[in-house]
């Protein structure tokens, strides 16, 4: 997924004679030059409307819930016995209506589903980067043993098919960590705390080796730059060129690398939910609504659509955005 | 004896188990195309089946089906993958239902009218059993024929009955050989005891299988309808692969099989349909498909398009087409009443809960709540009363005012006992699956009501798998929900497969039904067993009366049901009582 | 644009005649092979490309070497070896008395202070995240010269003296030109106040009307500041402007080396003679008469396996047997001055192929 | 050249290892109940102790790790049940061995992969070159912007729409069905085709905007701009020049992308309901048939480590630039 990313490093080179434009102010850094690139575009604001609308859902759920009345309790009454279906799709009591059977209301689920989306999204995310990052740099930059070490790590973990992984690890794991005396007692919302957990290491395990190659990469073109070459000169210690001169340069292709990410991982645990070793309630996600709805989606179609809808939404706002800012720190493609 | 599951979930397909034997009888029952209405729902859906018997004296072929066309293809799809497709191991309802296509059997069930009836099938007559009851001896019908057209000789029935005693190579499939057989329990299987063995004898010349019991077994001709009475050619058995190439003795031949994926079944031409009264052989091709979504596959029957019309699912009616089930589309479904009664998880431990407490819970349990909550639907059950289940010949169905068989429950009175008792506040503790959605939904109503009736609620979850060790633990400290809790699928129509194995006081703590340990009963249910079949329903009936009213161990809950969509294409789908699945060989397409 | 552009005078040159002086840098024997592993047979075949091959030369306190061949020919490569960013395979680099040729980072954090690099390429060699403040200050920080509070005002010092606004302290790379990034360079290599400078083709990615502005201010920093150079390049003009003593590099080895007016008013080795005769004339284009050119053939031969014998040879026109078997020394030949050696069998001086690069440069 | 086969071989070898040794800690380390789940209804403890003795659980489990390595080199005797090299272990559910299950499965998921990355790569190439040739014009956008939109629905969404609409409600696509290629290639061909087409699509619009980029990345080469300043055509350049050079990338992105690949098939395999490897790993983790897992995972693993060595050697050949160090 990162592929695409390698060509930032031509960011460095930046404005200059042979680009004339407009003259700069005082004092702007290349980021804060792409930063004012990105608030000139008009897409990457309206992503960032939208992203901001389920960041809002995500942290004001208990709040929205309340406003709705809503709960999360069964409903046996809202729906017909016979079909298990609710005779509404929507009405005020319950905006999203109720799911099959038990009658569970569906903004309830929709609203708290949003946190574990850009939760697991941002924190995998974020760990992956930090993993990735880190093992990139001491790669790239220490070389020898350490990158022979790292590069085979990498190969390594890309050879192990992620999904069926992923599938084989959320079991292993509940029976280790589900019931940790033996009795078979898995204290309430525990197994949902560790398909939590599962999951963000799953992403980030799998997920950092692409990272830390391409970091790599990155690291061993820049440390032939002769900045850096001048930083050594200067008598540098060799953890202050890595923090200061090298780290900033990557700044680019990490904040790349991390929109591609977000809602690659969104993404992944909706699927991972639909076949069933995602999240569990209690701990709602999109994911899991969907993949409960999908079989109801022409006779209670707002079931799926609903939460379809917000991930859809979502992931399309994220990439957008996130090809807007890597348009935005690459000088090569101006809109 | 053994075993029973759970009534299928709409959503999780069926896959219950225990095929079995038995002369029901069964009554209302379902479909047949062109308007024939079926029993889902409506005044049906409380009808009691009627029962049928046994018919020794039926000889084939099979009677005509009315408009029934030759020809075509007819598609099985299917979200369950059978485990075994070895006839020395068959337990479950689907596979009993492929298998007889393919594989006769000494007797073997048939619809007459929607009523099941036991009649011969390779065997003459339904077996002649010696004066003290303790030897039977079956003689089968002349040449009857391997699909290669060598003939079948009464040794390889006999080999393939021994065969079914190696249970460690072929784990899995019935044992009530072994608990009656003689020296059963000393006999491991032709593998490692050799060919020898007492309790099954086979004289080629005149074509007889003589079997001797170590105790009388009143029933087994109904025992005699399972697959492991087959036929199975010594130099032909490859034991653990067998099950990937079985020889065929039915009016279907298997073509190809993919294990976990498909099974294709062609017209077996050294079939003999003069000698077989429960089987045709309509289509041309059988197709199995397994592992199918069973949401998809459910839309796409509905649908009803190509391929769909000639399909069928005994995957039960999925909650996606639930509607359409129960309007438009209500003729492409076949629902009918099946061998299992649930009781949903209120098995009560007698010895732990006093009689009046008993009978509070009862009082209280909320019968509609939690089939709502567990998702079945009129397709899979009817409302009922008692442990067994209304088509066992001569039994009679009732109500107790006590055990209504439906209904939310009356907390409020449930709470005005236990105040009688002065046992307010009185604790049920039971263990339920918190990785299952429907266990967890089911949990919460029961919680609530029951804390409405004024007990303390300890409701413990564990894993699914772990659930299923600690109901069975024989020192699990909950008394609730233990032992066999959610229901009992009888193996052959007859008390004798329902009552013993849930009441018998030999059976280990946590393994039949409440724990209830009193000798007279035992003594009662033996007296009944040994009673010829005919006679046995109606005490049967009394005894259920009296389990229920003395001991209370539990909420008799639904009579469950069988069902199965198909496209427009297929006819004569028709549940068989005694297997809760459609009886496959009358199944025809057109 | 700077405030050195009007300056033009003639370099003042350091004779180089007695051996009396202690050397500031001296280096001997200097060699750096990479191995090269080639996968084209059934084993794997590991080569040396032989950068550097075995380089002997010193440079006085005050001095300025210039080191100058076609690219490729090593002499960045010595560059970065000197300065130590690079370890030499073998050979001895002696900073003021000390051997540095094997010293670990830790041993060299001293010596950085006294000997700094100027990069080839502005646009390169400054951290584009960084503001002229922090690139200037950080050589500051890291050898603690300036207390913390008086930081900014010596970058703003150095600033001035490199001919930029020190008002500018606070912008960052990509708003300045070439030529004013090539100052900032040279401003953070001075930071540290050193004594040697290696200063890699500092021009050659500039404009030509900004080379002369940037060479200017070098030559003002060397008089004022005293500084001693290696200065690589291969345009041979810029060179005799601004370098005392000129070494001449073909293939990793030094080829000639000697005083200024040595190489360009009687070069003796072939291949200094060729690259002298095709600097490009400007007189030519003014119309004065074509001088006799040399033209060399062939490409140069691979660094992983260079000729026999005498380098040089199989371009050479004087080319004979002995030359394939026996590698000429560096050494003094005869017609040949005090410190001027030339590695050849056959030398011979050339005196009129330089003269017109005098106007060239300046 | 033979050495450096040899030394990639060598590497994807300790990889191998190396998985299967994590394969081997993860699925039998830890906590399971193997026996149990083989000995089904009539358990009693002594055939749990009989089965655990079978199948070897009963030993130090680096003597297992020992046999079950060595029943993948040269095959095992369970407990007098014979399992073949490759032996990857026993079902403990199915009871046969797992080699069985994989070969049956196998070819299902190679055919899906296989037509999915034959339309993927036409489909992706000929937009991905198209979006570039327009690049900035309402073509070119309209690409982009269909490809981010298909992205961004969940797969599984999708599929179960193509599936109940396209193949099920209207029939307008053969109904997904899988023949062995060597049994019929026709009822293969037929059978797939509409899996090919859907996956292949779904796919290809992530690849598009790849292509898009780099073919980007190529035009605006120096070498491709002198081509076209010999007034080549732009068709000329974009075929002869740019997509040479943009297979190189593509090969890697193949290599890289298998594991995904595979991934993709599991949802297409669940959801169109074929036997392959991803709904054989579904369907033995719901009965949590450990050995079927790890089996898979080490197929899947060797698949992905040969591909990428054959990648890596299929680079050499096609770019030029690339030397093999």
């Amino acid at each position: 997924m990162s592929l695409g990313a390698g060509t930032e490093a031509t960011m460095v080179a930046d404005a200059d004679e042979r680009a004339p434009g407009p003259a700069p102010r005082e004092g702007k850094s290349p980021t804060q030059i792409a930063l004012e690139r990105l608030r000139k575009d008009k897409v990457a604001i309206a992503c960032l409307f939208v992203i901001g609308f389920f960041v809002l859902v995500a942290i004001l759920a208990p709040v929205l819930v309340s406003i709705a009345g809503v709960d999360d309790q069964l409903h046996l009454d809202q729906v017909n016995p016979l079909t298990g279906l609710a005779s509404f799709q929507s009405n005020a009591d319950h905006p999203f209506g109720v799911k099959a059977r038990t009658g569970e209301d569906l903004f309830y689920q929709w609203a708290y589903g949003a946190r574990p989306s850009l939760v697991v999204g941002i924190a995998a995310s974020a760990l992956t980067m930090v993993v990735g990052v880190t093992m990139g740099l001491l790669a790239g930059f220490l070389g020898g043993v350490v990158d022979t070490v790292v590069s085979w790590i990498v190969d390594f973990l890309l050879s192990l098919p992620f999904l069926l992984m992923a599938i084989g690890i959320v079991p292993i794991a509940l029976q280790r960590f589900g019931n940790p005396d033996s009795s078979g007692f898995i204290e309430e919302g525990r197994e949902s705390t560790i398909r939590f957990i599962v999951l963000i290491c799953v992403l980030v395990l799998f997920t950092w080796p692409t990272v830390a190659r391409l970091i790599r990469g990155e690291v061993l073109s820049l440390r032939e730059r002769e900045f850096v070459q001048a930083a050594r000169s200067l008598g540098m210690p060799t953890k202050r060129v890595v923090m200061r001169e090298l780290l900033p340069n990557l700044t680019g292709p990490m904040i790349v690398n991390l929109t591609i990410l977000i809602p690659a991982f969104i993404a992944t645990e909706a699927g991972l939910s639909f076949l069933g070793v995602g999240l569990k309630d209690p701990t709602y996600s999109w994911g899991q609504t969907i993949s409960q709805g999908v079989t109801f989606f022409d006779s209670y179609p707002i079931w799926m659509w609903i939460p379809t809808i917000s991930v859809s939404l979502l992931v399309l706002a994220l990439s957008l955005f996130g090809d807007a800012v890597s348009d935005a720190f690459n000088p090569q493609t101006r809109r | 004896m053994r075993w029973t599951t759970v009534v299928a979930l709409a959503t999780a397909g069926t896959l219950s188990l225990a095929a079995c034997g038995g002369s029901g009888s069964s009554g209302t029952n379902s479909n047949n195309d062109a308007g024939a209405s079926n029993t889902a729902l409506g005044d049906a859906y409380e009808k009691v089946p009627a029962s049928a018997g046994q018919r020794p004296d039926v000889k084939g072929p099979a009677p005509e089906i009315a408009g029934a066309k030759k020809g075509g293809t007819l598609t099985f799809n299917s979200d369950v993958t059978p485990e075994s497709t070895d006839p020395s191991t068959q337990y479950y309802q689907d596979t009993a239902a492929i298998m007889k296509l393919t594989t006769r059997t000494l007797t073997a069930y048939r619809m007459e009218g929607g009523k099941s009836v036991l009649v011969p099938d390779m065997a003459t007559d339904l077996g002649q059993k010696s004066k003290d009851g303790l030897q039977w001896k079956f003689t089968l019908k002349p040449n009857l024929k391997y699909d290669d057209g060598t003939p079948i000789k009464a040794s390889d029935v006999a080999y393939s009955i021994k065969r079914s005693f190696a249970t460690e190579e072929l784990p899995g499939g019935p044992t009530f050989q072994i608990d009656y057989f003689k020296d059963g329990d000393k006999y491991k299987g032709p593998w490692k005891s050799g060919d020898t063995y007492s309790g099954v004898e086979a004289d080629d010349a005149k074509g007889v299988i003589t079997i001797n019991l170590a105790r009388k077994f009143e029933t087994l001709s109904y025992f005699a309808s399972f697959t492991m009475f087959g036929a199975i050619p010594k130099a032909k058995d490859t034991k653990t692969n067998y099950q990937l190439k079985w020889a065929a003795t039915g009016p279907y031949k298997v073509q190809s099989y993919t294990k976990g994926s498909s099974l294709t079944l062609v017209k077996n031409t050294n079939w003999d349909a003069a000698s077989d009264p429960a089987r045709h052989q309509y289509p041309d091709t059988i197709q199995f498909n397994f592992g199918k979504d069973a949401a998809t596959t459910a839309k796409a029957i509905m649908a009803d398009n190509g391929i769909d019309q000639t399909s069928l699912t005994y995957d039960g009616v999925n909650a996606a087409v639930l509607q359409q089930a129960l309007g438009a589309k209500r003729k492409q479904v076949a629902s009918g009443p099946s061998n299992c009664v649930n009781w949903n998880g209120s098995t009560m431990d007698v010895n732990k809960i006093p009689l009046e407490v008993r009978k509070a819970v009862a009082a209280a349990w909320p019968i509609d709540q939690i089939h709502q909550a567990a998702g079945e639907t009129p397709f899979d059950y009817s409302p009922g009363g008692t442990i067994g289940a209304p088509q066992v010949p001569g039994f009679t169905k009732f109500n107790l005012p006590e055990f209504p068989g439906k209904g939310q429950g009356d907390p409020a009175k449930a709470k005005a006992m236990l105040q009688a008792a002065g046992k307010l506040n009185f604790e049920l503790s039971y263990y339920y699956s918190n990785d299952d959605e429907a266990a967890k939904n089911v949990n919460k109503v029961k919680v609530a009501q029951l804390t409405k009736a004024g007990f303390k609620v300890k409701a413990i979850g564990v894993s699914k798998t772990e659930r299923r060790k600690k109901v069975r633990d024989p020192k699990a400290p909950v008394n609730l929900g233990q032992g066999v809790n959610t229901g009992w699928c009888y193996d052959w129509p007859q008390g004798d497969s329902i009552y013993p194995p849930l009441f018998n006081s030999t059976l280990p703590n946590n393994s039949g039904a409440g724990n209830i340990r009193d000798k007279a009963l035992d003594k009662e249910m033996a007296d009944i067993a040994n009673l010829p079949v005919a006679e046995q329903g109606a005490k049967w009936t009394a005894l259920d009366k009296k389990i229920l009213q003395k001991y209370v161990p539990l909420v008799p809950n639904a009579y469950s049901k069988g069902s199965m969509i198909f496209g427009s294409k297929v006819h004569n789908v028709v549940i068989d009582p005694n297997q809760g699945i459609g009886d496959f060989p009358s199944i025809w397409v057109g | 644009m700077s405030t050195a552009s009007t300056e033009t005078s003639e370099t003042v040159v350091h004779p180089r005649r007695d051996n009396t002086r202690e050397p500031l840098l001296e280096v001997t024997d200097l060699v750096k092979h990479y191995p090269v592993k080639e996968y084209t047979g059934l084993f794997p075949t590991t080569n040396q490309v032989r950068a550097v091959d075995g380089v002997s030369f010193d440079v006085a306190p005050g001095e300025t070497l210039g080191l100058v061949g076609e690219s490729g020919c090593g002499k960045t490569t010595t560059g970065r070896l000197v300065t130590r960013l690079i370890d030499p395979t073998s050979g001895s680099i002696k900073f003021d008395g000390k051997e540095i040729g094997q010293a670990k980072e830790r041993q060299l954090r001293s010596m950085r202070r006294d000997m700094q690099l100027i990069f080839q390429d502005p646009y390169q060699s400054l951290n584009p995240r960084q503001t002229v403040n922090t690139i200037i200050g950080t050589p500051l920080e890291v050898h603690n010269l300036v207390p913390k509070n008086k930081r900014k005002d010596r970058v703003q010092e150095l600033l001035e003296l490199v001919g930029l606004n020190p008002e500018h302290v606070n912008r960052y790379p990509n708003e300045f030109s070439g030529g004013q990034r090539q100052r900032i360079g040279i401003a953070r290599a001075l930071a540290v106040e050193p004594r040697l400078i290696v200063a890699d083709e500092p021009v050659s990615a500039l404009d030509v009307s900004i080379q002369a502005q940037v060479m200017n201010l070098l030559e003002k920093l060397r008089k004022e500041l005293n500084l001693a150079f290696v200065f690589v390049a291969h345009d041979l003009g810029v060179v005799r402007h601004f370098c005392d003593r000129v070494a001449v590099m073909y293939l990793g080895k030094i080829v000639e080396i000697g005083d200024r007016s040595d190489i360009y008013e009687a070069p003796q080795h072939p291949y200094t003679q060729a690259l002298l005769s095709a600097a490009p004339d400007l007189n030519v284009v003014r119309g004065a008469e074509r001088k006799e050119r040399i033209r060399l053939e062939g490409d140069v031969p691979s660094p992983i396996n260079p000729p026999s014998g005498c380098r040089f040879r199989t371009r050479c026109w004087k080319a004979q047997d002995v030359c394939a078997q026996e590698e000429p020394l560096l050494e003094i030949k005869s017609g040949a001055r005090q410190g001027h050696q030339i590695a050849c069998h056959f030398p011979e001086i050339k005196d009129d192929l330089a003269t017109s690069l005098e106007n060239t440069s300046a | 050249m033979l050495v450096y086969i040899l030394r990639r071989v060598l590497l994807g070898l300790s990889v191998l290892l190396a998985a299967i040794v994590a394969t081997f800690c993860i699925f039998f380390l830890g906590p399971s109940d193997p026996a149990g789940a083989l000995c089904g209804r009539q358990c009693t403890p002594d055939r749990i102790v009989q089965i655990e003795k079978d199948l070897g659980l009963n030993k130090p489990k680096t003597e297992q790790f020992v046999t079950y390595t060595k029943g993948l080199v040269a095959g095992n005797d369970l407990g007098g049940k014979k399992c073949d090299a490759p032996c990857l272990g026993w079902s403990y559910v199915q009871n046969r061995p797992v080699t069985d299950m994989v070969k049956q499965a196998f070819p299902v998921t190679v055919s899906i992969v296989i037509g999915g990355i034959v339309v993927y790569s036409t489909l992706g190439i000929l937009f991905g070159m198209i979006a570039a040739r327009f690049r900035g014009k309402p073509l070119d956008r309209v690409i982009v912007g269909v490809s981010q939109f298909v992205t961004s629905i969940p797969y599984f969404v999708l599929a179960q729409l193509f599936f109940l609409y396209a193949m099920v409600y209207y029939g307008l696509i053969p109904r997904a069905k899988y023949t062995s290629i060597l049994d019929n290639p026709f009822t293969w061909f037929t059978g797939l085709l509409g899996i090919w087409l859907f996956y292949g699509t779904v796919l290809s619009a992530n690849y598009v905007r790849y292509v898009r980029a780099s073919m980007i990345d190529v035009q605006n080469q120096d070498y491709i701009r002198t081509a076209r300043s010999k007034g080549l055509g732009e068709r000329k350049i974009a075929i002869s020049h740019a997509l040479r050079a943009g297979i190189a990338p593509f090969l890697t992105l193949l290599g890289l992308a298998v594991a995904a690949e595979l991934g993709g098939a599991i949802f297409t395999e669940r959801i169109f309901g074929l036997q392959g490897m991803g709904n054989l790993a579904l369907t033995s983790f719901d009965t949590s048939d450990l050995p079927v897992i790890a089996g898979v995972v080490v197929v899947g693993a060797v698949i992905i480590v040969s591909l990428n060595l054959l990648v890596d050697l299929l680079y050499g050949l096609v770019d030029p630039r690339v030397k093999l160090s």
